[in-house]
């Protein structure tokens, strides 16, 4: 019980796939303009990644190693495609903000990277778990970065003003500088924090 | 209940994934490479820091040789015998079982015992000083303090601590990074069991000479060489130096050490404790 | 015996006069002509700005020392020169709760998390003055009038000339801009200033002529051959001259020797490369101004431009080697 | 052998599962797309709307709409400039069958968040309100026209204006009578 | 001639991969300790995304768009992609030792590199033709070997800096990223 | 007026005692004859505690090759032989000498002047290495090993070193003034060595034109040229020396020999007319004490072995706010941690200053200003060999020329950052050595 409670939570801050194993930083980088923009691309891909973490537990066995990776793709593409085939359908307005940042989840390398370095070798259960809490730690750092990006930037937090019309929000903070610098602070902070639990 | 879609969907991907395949199958098949795999399991056995006590230059290159050569008695001091069990159990043979090694300071002309000769204004390095002069302390054989071996140790084990060095004997692993390091050489492996006694002078000046520079210097007296039971201690070139071998630790030569600070160290509870074998 | 304790230091044991703060404060003097100019156009709240940066980065070097616990570094002058820099890279009337915003990201981002003086890649003045500007773009673009009683603003004339066009410059006086009687940032304006100031640099040796000409020369040549193609469409090279940064730019800033090459050939292409770079934004890029990227951009080269001198050194060695 | 074999049978699986959700999706996806069209249209008027009829006339499409009686009650066009900051702007312009303006809202933007996309803000899009294609000049203020530019986004403010401009021409061109009434 | 030009600048400078379009972050943050090795990825790159491009191009057209399955393009194009880095990874463990050493371990990488994908995508979705979507792929590649290598001699210089602790390391490369962005952003307006 | 061709610096020549006639020093009551005045393996003792010695008597015999024996510097009684405190900053084996006040000198030494011209080539470096004379300008390289070049090397150029160009040394100048027909003879000796193959010449730096002057006058009708060189640091620097006079460059890993040079100190010059004409070992020298914190400075000539402390005793003492003590010149000199040190062969002045900038000078980053690299004379990067020392990059530092650096200073000397460029490059040379060492061992 402790391994599967320690499996579904490590993703969340001590292995954070963002923070601590610098993984899929693009769509976080990029998407992160609005904190719903984050909130979305986080559940959209925790979905791929529970999805494809079970599949590829179950089938792992049965894949050679040469074409591994090729079918590792495939299944986790077809997971992504459709993720953006029902976004499309449900949610059109999430899909317009997304963009090209959707079928691009296929190669958020958080995703084959769990694929590679857990699913294919563990059971189909903590599989479901690692996929689980590593998208919780996705989504949460997508919604941090898009927290503070979207009120520094732009002054509101999901799209509800904080300032009032006339005032200067940081705009650089909208901005590629921003998605950067903010990354980089935040992780600076887990390192700081890190660093102080390890001294104590 | 068949989409239009499904046909060509199923035909072309299918097509497209076994062309892929069959290209990928043969070419794998040509350009097949032999790689030892037995390398990789013994390479993550090991630490992994390169400290080079086990005289390989890297964990890497000491898992290539092993691997190669099967040798029982090449050793890991830094992983101990539990390394060694596992590494045995790996490769399916016995590996001798490095000896417990640690290091240690033949010097405690901290900045109470050891006087000064001049101050030392400049980079703050044991070599970089001895490169202006004979060090900051009269004696010229001591620990002159300023931690050049500490960025050597990959172990975090040490620390100057009043103007001497300090090795934090837990986290030493007795790889001997640290002994090259010293420019006057107070830094020494023994087995640990040696630890219990030892002399802790490094003084090869004269006995008046070393009077004069340290309260903890090892005079060359041969009050401890008379006074030992089991001959077991030979002045060498102005120190004393205690033979291991014939030592049962029992502690009469610190009784008559006239130093003003026993040069002579002997850990009581290490005796106690029966670590010593 | 001996009735002093010596100290043993390695030799020299003579140093020559320069030291870092000496530098430094040369560089602030070299300055003041044109700071002093900028407060006559621009009155108080041109002093406002420049005191308001130079206190603030001196105060956040002075904090992030504490916080790092490292010796004080605040009065060695290097903040002082980043700070009066910063001052002389904004509009008159920026609100100076933004100046220090820009001190910030000098001081505290773009030096000390580099690990301080001497290792930062980028120079801080002009990182904080492009943060500013794409975060605050309003602010600072309103160019104060100089002489204006009531903070009346203008375009500058890079701005007349990329919003509006060559036509809009007919009142353009080549005089005024020498002099600085035109819209810009307080140290944009008076080009003759800055070289009063340059000409001291130089007679202290503290720059040498290999970055500014370059650069300079570079940005002539370049829209000198556009201006010969198209004069209707492109400002004539002088224009360029006397406008904008440049002048700032090419001597206190692409100078600054810890963001700039070692090497004459490293220094050259350094030069070359942002005065290529300024003609080309202002040409036909979306700012007016284009003086502060091109010395960033090319400040992020400046390592890779080292490497390539330390690799010919090494080649030269290990052939000596060989041949030996 | 076995490689192959194996990638093409995920391929197949792969495939047949994606045909399949795109038989389930197709139809919603379509419907979703018209749906965000019709509810654009719906927030620039600021009436219920009983009946929209779409008239496409060329590359244009223009939208009326009716009140129950079938009254005209406004037209709605979708206008495009590609002169913004960051290239194409894209607008769905109301305007009242009398052809003065009644709001616009911009469906595609790539202008600087805070800066150029304050072209869609309530406070910008009010100066439009009222205007028509005669009268006013269709310019930015500093080159002359009736448009108070945003602040340092001349460029986008410029390109809205003639992105509305156009607008208003289609519509002209489209119902020349209604214009005249 | 224009058009090309302007792709080229867009694609190099303007709408840089890395820093205007966010793809490849994490290659070019993972591979850029070196200049050797940041060098080395960016041509593995180069070679991986010129290639997918036009091989995904004509996929699309003379195949996906006849048959009206578009929305099989991430599947395939994806597929395509991974099987490319594998060939080249296995073909290159043989034929040369010391290159595959250098960029063995980035190969793989190179399969989840978004740049790759994202890029053949791009292409699409602009409506390039074919020569310029590898003209496109090409130079974006190298805006993407620009940005690894420049910020390779940032990481290179920055070894011996006195960087405060946690800001070792990950967060001031993101850092000089966000700096080096800042510059970039210098270019925009030169291409719409 | 000739000078090398790259870097150099112009430190405060502070020649105090330029125009300060040389001085005979009283032999005090002890001495302290060290056994390594020179490169090279020290020499081994041949007396005993309780030895009576003459005045050049040999007490150490030169130890290999390179080495060079060592002699009384007076008469009297051995005190002790042990390891004391040397000027070289260590210890070192020396033989303390309690004089007997007579200075006698040993039997057959300290003949009258005779003509070397008679002289065979052989018996004349036999003469210098009985003499146990080394190089004076400061590296002690054993002089008749100096002049025995391998035969497959043709010297053509023989330069006696009058540059002294650090600040505060005047012991060449004076010597110059004072001994301009010895330093003549001395030279023309060494250029005898040679068949007559090799053009001598004297270089002597701008800044003493009475020691021009003199030497010029001395050297007249001896095929001996004199070259004015400019005043600039370090124009006495063998590599820097050669090139200002010959335009040829010693690379890297190269001896003068290799490109047909010859370079000796003048004091060198003088010592070896007296070992060849007056049967004299080197067993006194003119040495410079000068500084800011010393009463009087003056030019002296003191046997070897005499204590810094009874140097700064015949001085008139040092000033209270002495805080160091420097053998040699303030480039290139060493600070001592006592006075109980002797001089040696190669101790060309002794300062006694007050570096006030030891307090106030905190070594900082480097701000990469270039000032090192315009003043390097080696045309080194030392900034970047500074970096590569400070974090342990020593083979990175020695393809960057670590070897080629000669240590003169100048990078220090101008660093505005007063980064201890010298000091690194000192530590990364040690740490190298030591690990070749190692390697070897
Ligand atoms: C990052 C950034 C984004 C910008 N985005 C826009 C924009 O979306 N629309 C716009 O008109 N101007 C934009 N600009 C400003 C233009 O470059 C130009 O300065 C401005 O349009 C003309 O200035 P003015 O409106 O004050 O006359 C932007 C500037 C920056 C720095
Ligand atoms: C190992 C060694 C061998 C040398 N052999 C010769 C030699 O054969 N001939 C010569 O002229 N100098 C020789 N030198 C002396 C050097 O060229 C140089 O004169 C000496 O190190 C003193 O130089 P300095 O006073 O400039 O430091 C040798 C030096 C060393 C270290
Ligand atoms: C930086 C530097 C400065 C030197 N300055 C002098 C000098 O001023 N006068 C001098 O005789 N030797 C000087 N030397 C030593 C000479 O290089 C050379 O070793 C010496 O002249 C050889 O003569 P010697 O063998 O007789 O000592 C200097 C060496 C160095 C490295
Ligand atoms: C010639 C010269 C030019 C300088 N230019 C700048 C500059 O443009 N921006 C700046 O922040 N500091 C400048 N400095 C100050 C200093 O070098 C700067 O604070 C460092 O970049 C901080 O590490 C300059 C200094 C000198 C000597
Ligand atoms: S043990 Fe050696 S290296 Fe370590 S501080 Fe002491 S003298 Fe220095
Ligand atoms: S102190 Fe450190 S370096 Fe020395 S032996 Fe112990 S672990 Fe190794
Ligand atoms: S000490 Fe060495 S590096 Fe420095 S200037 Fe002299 S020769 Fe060059
Ligand atoms: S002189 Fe000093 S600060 Fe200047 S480059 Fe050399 S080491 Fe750096
Ligand atoms: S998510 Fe883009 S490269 Fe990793």
């Amino acid at each position: 019980m402790n391994e599967a409670i320690n499996t579904l939570t490590r993703g969340f801050i001590k292995e954070n796939p963002v923070t601590k194993m610098l993984l899929g930083l693009c769509p976080v980088l990029a998407v992160t303009t609005t904190a719903v923009n984050g909130l979305g691309m986080g559940l959209a891909t925790t979905f791929v990644l529970i999805g494809s973490n079970v599949v590829i537990s179950m089938t792992s066995k049965m894949i050679p190693d040469t074409v591994r990776i090729p079918s590792f793709v495939l299944i986790i593409a077809t997971f992504v495609t459709i993720v953006d085939m029902l976004i499309k359908a449900f949610s059109p307005e999430l899909n317009q903000s997304l963009g090209i940042f959707i079928p691009l989840i296929v190669v958020n390398c958080m995703i084959l990277g769990r694929a590679e370095a857990f699913a294919s070798r563990s059971g189909v259960w903590y599989s479901l778990l690692d996929g689980i809490g590593m998208g919780i730690g996705f989504t949460l750092a997508l919604l941090a970065l898009a927290s503070i990006r979207e009120v520094l930037g732009s002054g509101t937090i999901f799209n509800m003003p904080l300032i009032g019309e006339d005032g200067t929000p940081l705009l650089v903070f909208a901005l590629p500088p921003g998605a950067f610098a903010g990354l980089g602070a935040i992780i600076a902070l887990m390192n700081a924090l890190e660093k102080k639990r390890g001294v104590n | 209940m068949i989409s239009e879609a499904f046909i060509p969907a199923v035909t072309s991907l299918g097509s497209l994934a076994l062309t892929l395949g069959i290209i990928i199958y043969f070419v794998s098949k040509k350009f097949y490479v032999e790689e030892d795999p037995m390398v990789t399991i013994i390479n993550g056995i090991l630490p992994g820091v390169n400290c080079g006590a086990c005289a390989y230059p890297s964990c890497n290159q000491f898992a290539e040789e092993l691997v190669r050569t099967k040798d029982t008695s090449m050793t890991c001091p830094v992983g101990g015998p539990d390394l060694a069990a596992k590494l045995g159990e790996s490769l399916g043979i016995e590996m001798a079982e490095p000896k417990p090694i640690t290091c240690s300071v033949i010097c405690q002309g901290n900045s109470e015992n050891a006087r000064q000769s001049a101050e030392y204004v400049g980079i703050q390095d044991c070599w970089a000083a001895m490169q202006a002069f004979a060090g900051p302390k009269q004696c010229r054989y001591s620990c002159l303090g300023l931690g050049s071996c500490i960025a050597w140790c990959d172990f975090n084990a040490m620390r100057i601590e009043n103007g001497l060095i300090v090795i934090d004997k837990d986290l030493c692993t007795g790889c001997g990074a640290c002994v090259p390091a010293c420019p006057t050489g107070v830094l020494v492996m023994q087995e640990k069991k040696a630890e219990r006694i030892f002399i802790a002078c490094n003084s090869h000046d004269r006995g008046a000479d070393t009077k004069r520079a340290c309260d903890a210097g090892c005079t060359a007296c041969q009050k401890c060489v008379k006074v030992c039971p089991e001959e077991a201690i030979v002045i060498e070139n102005f120190v004393a130096r205690i033979i291991q071998e014939k030592c049962t630790a029992c502690g009469k030569c610190l009784e008559v050490c006239p130093s003003k600070v026993n040069c002579i160290v002997l850990k009581k509870d290490m005796i106690k404790s029966k670590q010593v074998s | 015996m001996e009735p002093v304790k010596l100290k043993v230091s390695y030799a020299p044991f003579v140093r020559s006069k320069d030291s870092i703060e000496s530098v430094m404060y040369n560089v602030a003097l070299a300055l003041l002509p044109a700071t002093a100019m900028s407060v006559y156009y621009f009155g108080i709240p041109a002093l406002l700005v420049t005191i308001t940066a130079i206190a603030a980065s001196v105060g956040f070097e002075w904090l992030t020392d504490k916080i790092r616990k490292k010796p004080d570094s605040c009065l060695d002058g290097s903040a002082f020169v980043t700070g009066l820099l910063l001052a002389l890279n904004v509009p008159s009337g920026l609100p100076l709760w933004m100046v220090v915003v820009g001190a910030f990201v000098a001081i505290v981002v773009t030096k000390h998390l580099f690990g301080g003086l001497g290792y930062n890649i980028f120079n801080p003045a002009l990182v904080a003055r492009v943060f500013l500007l794409i975060s605050f773009p309003v602010a600072m673009t309103s160019w104060t009038v100089p002489f204006s009683v009531d903070m009346q603003t203008a375009a500058s004339p890079l701005g007349i000339l990329k919003t509006d066009g060559m036509a809009a410059l007919s009142s353009f006086s080549y005089m005024d801009a020498l002099l600085g009687k035109t819209g810009g940032s307080l140290g944009e304006t008076s080009v003759l200033a800055l070289l009063i100031g340059a000409a001291w640099l130089f007679y202290k040796r503290y720059i040498t002529v290999s970055i500014p000409l370059s650069f300079i020369g570079s940005t002539l040549v370049f829209t000198g051959i556009f201006y010969l193609i198209d004069p209707t469409t492109y400002a004539s090279p002088l224009f360029h001259f006397l406008t904008g940064g440049l002048v700032l730019g090419a001597f206190f800033m692409a100078t600054d020797m810890v963001t700039s090459p070692l090497s004459l050939r490293g220094q050259l292409l350094f030069g070359i490369g942002c005065g290529l770079l300024t003609a080309v934004i202002r040409l036909w890029g979306g700012y007016p101004e284009g003086v502060s990227f091109a010395i960033l951009i090319m400040n992020s080269l400046v390592p890779l431009l080292d490497k390539w001198d330390l690799d010919e050194i090494k080649a030269k060695k290990q052939q000596s080697l060989t041949t030996a | 052998m076995r490689p192959i074999i194996i990638l093409t049978i995920v391929g197949l699986i792969s495939a047949s599962l994606l045909a399949f959700v795109d038989d389930i999706t197709r139809e919603p996806i379509a419907q979703a797309k018209a749906l965000m069209e019709r509810r654009a249209i719906e927030e620039v008027f600021p009436f219920p709307l009983d009946s929209l009829r779409t008239i496409t006339a060329g590359e244009t499409s223009f939208f009326e709409a009716r009140d129950t009686e079938g009254k005209l009650k406004g037209i709605a066009v979708k206008s495009s400039t590609e002169k913004g900051y960051s290239g194409k702007i894209e607008i769905i312009l109301a305007v009242e069958p009398d052809h003065t303006i009644i709001d616009y809202k911009v469906i595609y933007t790539n202008e600087t968040p805070g800066l150029g996309d304050k072209i869609s803000k309530p406070k910008f899009r009010e100066q439009f309100k009222g205007k028509t294609l005669e009268g006013p000049i269709w310019k930015v203020h500093k080159d002359g026209g009736f448009v108070d530019e945003l602040t340092a986004a001349t460029i986008s403010s410029r390109a809205i204006t003639d992105a509305v401009h156009r607008g208003l021409e289609h519509i002209n061109q489209q119902y020349p009578n209604t214009a005249a009434q | 001639m224009a058009e090309y030009l302007l792709v080229i600048v867009s694609a190099v400078f303007v709408n840089n991969v890395v820093f205007a379009r966010f793809l490849g972050i994490c290659p070019y943050l993972g591979v850029s300790k070196k200049i050797d090795t940041a060098l080395g990825m960016g041509f593995a790159v180069t070679f991986v995304m010129t290639l997918a491009t036009a091989i995904t191009y004509v996929l699309y057209y003379g195949v996906l768009v006849p048959f009206k399955i578009e929305f099989m393009q991430t599947v395939m194009y994806i597929l395509v992609i991974a099987s490319l880095v594998q060939l080249v990874e296995i073909v290159l463990k043989k034929v040369s030792k010391s290159l595959y050493n250098a960029l063995g371990i980035y190969l793989p990488l190179i399969t989840t590199n978004c740049a790759i994908l994202g890029v053949a995508l791009i292409a699409i979705q602009d409506k390039y033709s074919l020569v310029m979507s590898v003209v496109f792929a090409f130079f974006s590649a190298i805006g993407f070997v620009l940005a690894i290598v420049i910020f390779a001699g940032i990481r290179e210089k920055l070894e011996d800096a006195d960087i405060p602790g946690p800001f070792k390391n990950v967060p001031i490369g993101l850092i000089s990223a966000a700096i080096l962005s800042l510059a970039f952003m210098g270019f925009s307006g030169l291409v719409k | 007026m000739k000078t090398f061709s790259i870097g150099g610096i112009h430190p405060p020549e502070s020649k105090l005692t330029a125009s300060k006639a040389v001085e005979k020093m009283p032999v005090p009551s002890e001495i302290v004859v060290s056994m390594s005045q020179h490169l090279g393996k020290p020499a081994k003792p041949l007396v005993k505690v309780g030895d009576e010695v003459k005045k050049g008597q040999r007490i150490g015999e030169a130890d290999g090759f390179i080495s060079a024996h060592i002699h009384a510097s007076t008469s009297g009684k051995v005190k002790s032989v042990k390891s004391v405190p040397h000027p070289g900053g260590n210890y070192s084996l020396s033989v303390t000498i309690t004089t007997d006040g007579e200075d006698t000198w040993a039997e057959g030494l300290n003949t009258a002047p005779i003509d070397w011209k008679g002289l065979s080539k052989e018996s004349i470096i036999e003469k210098i290495k009985d003499a146990g004379i080394v190089g004076m300008g400061g590296a002690g390289f054993p002089s008749s090993v100096k002049l025995s070049p391998p035969p497959d090397k043709t010297i053509d150029t023989i330069i006696l070193n009058g540059a002294e160009c650090e600040p505060f040394l005047t012991a060449d100048h004076r010597v110059m003034v004072e001994s301009a027909v010895e330093v003549i003879k001395g030279l023309e000796i060494i250029t005898s060595l040679f068949a007559g193959k090799a053009k001598p010449y004297i270089g002597i730096e701008a800044n003493k034109p009475d020691a021009i002057e003199a030497m010029s006058k001395a050297a007249k009708g001896t095929g001996i040229e004199i070259v004015t060189l400019e005043t600039k640091y370090p124009q006495g620097a063998e590599k820097q020396l050669i090139n200002a006079i010959t335009g040829r460059t010693i690379e890297e890993g190269q001896l003068p020999f290799d490109k047909g040079c010859l370079v000796h100190n003048i004091g060198t010059a003088v010592a070896i007319y007296d070992a060849v004409c007056c049967n004299r070992p080197l067993v006194e020298r003119v040495l410079t004490v000068s500084g800011m914190e010393i009463t009087s400075a003056r030019n002296i000539r003191a046997v070897i072995g005499t204590r810094f402390s009874d140097i700064a005793a015949f001085c008139g003492d040092m000033t209270e706010k002495t805080n160091q003590v420097i053998t040699g010149g303030p480039m290139m000199g060493r600070s001592q941690f006592t006075l109980e040190v002797p001089i040696t062969k190669t101790t060309s002045g002794i300062l006694f200053i007050n570096n006030a900038g030891l307090e106030n000078s905190r070594e900082r980053t480097c701000i990469r200003c270039g000032k090192c690299i315009d003043a390097c004379p080696q045309s080194l990067e030392p900034w970047l060999l500074g970096n590569e020392a400070q974090f342990r990059r020593f083979d990175e530092a020695e393809i960057y020329g670590l070897a080629n650096c000669t240590e003169c200073g100048s990078c220090t000397f101008v660093c505005p950052s007063k980064r201890e460029l010298v000091h690194w490059i000192k530590y990364a040379k040690a740490l190298v050595n030591n690990r070749k060492q190692r390697k070897t061992a």
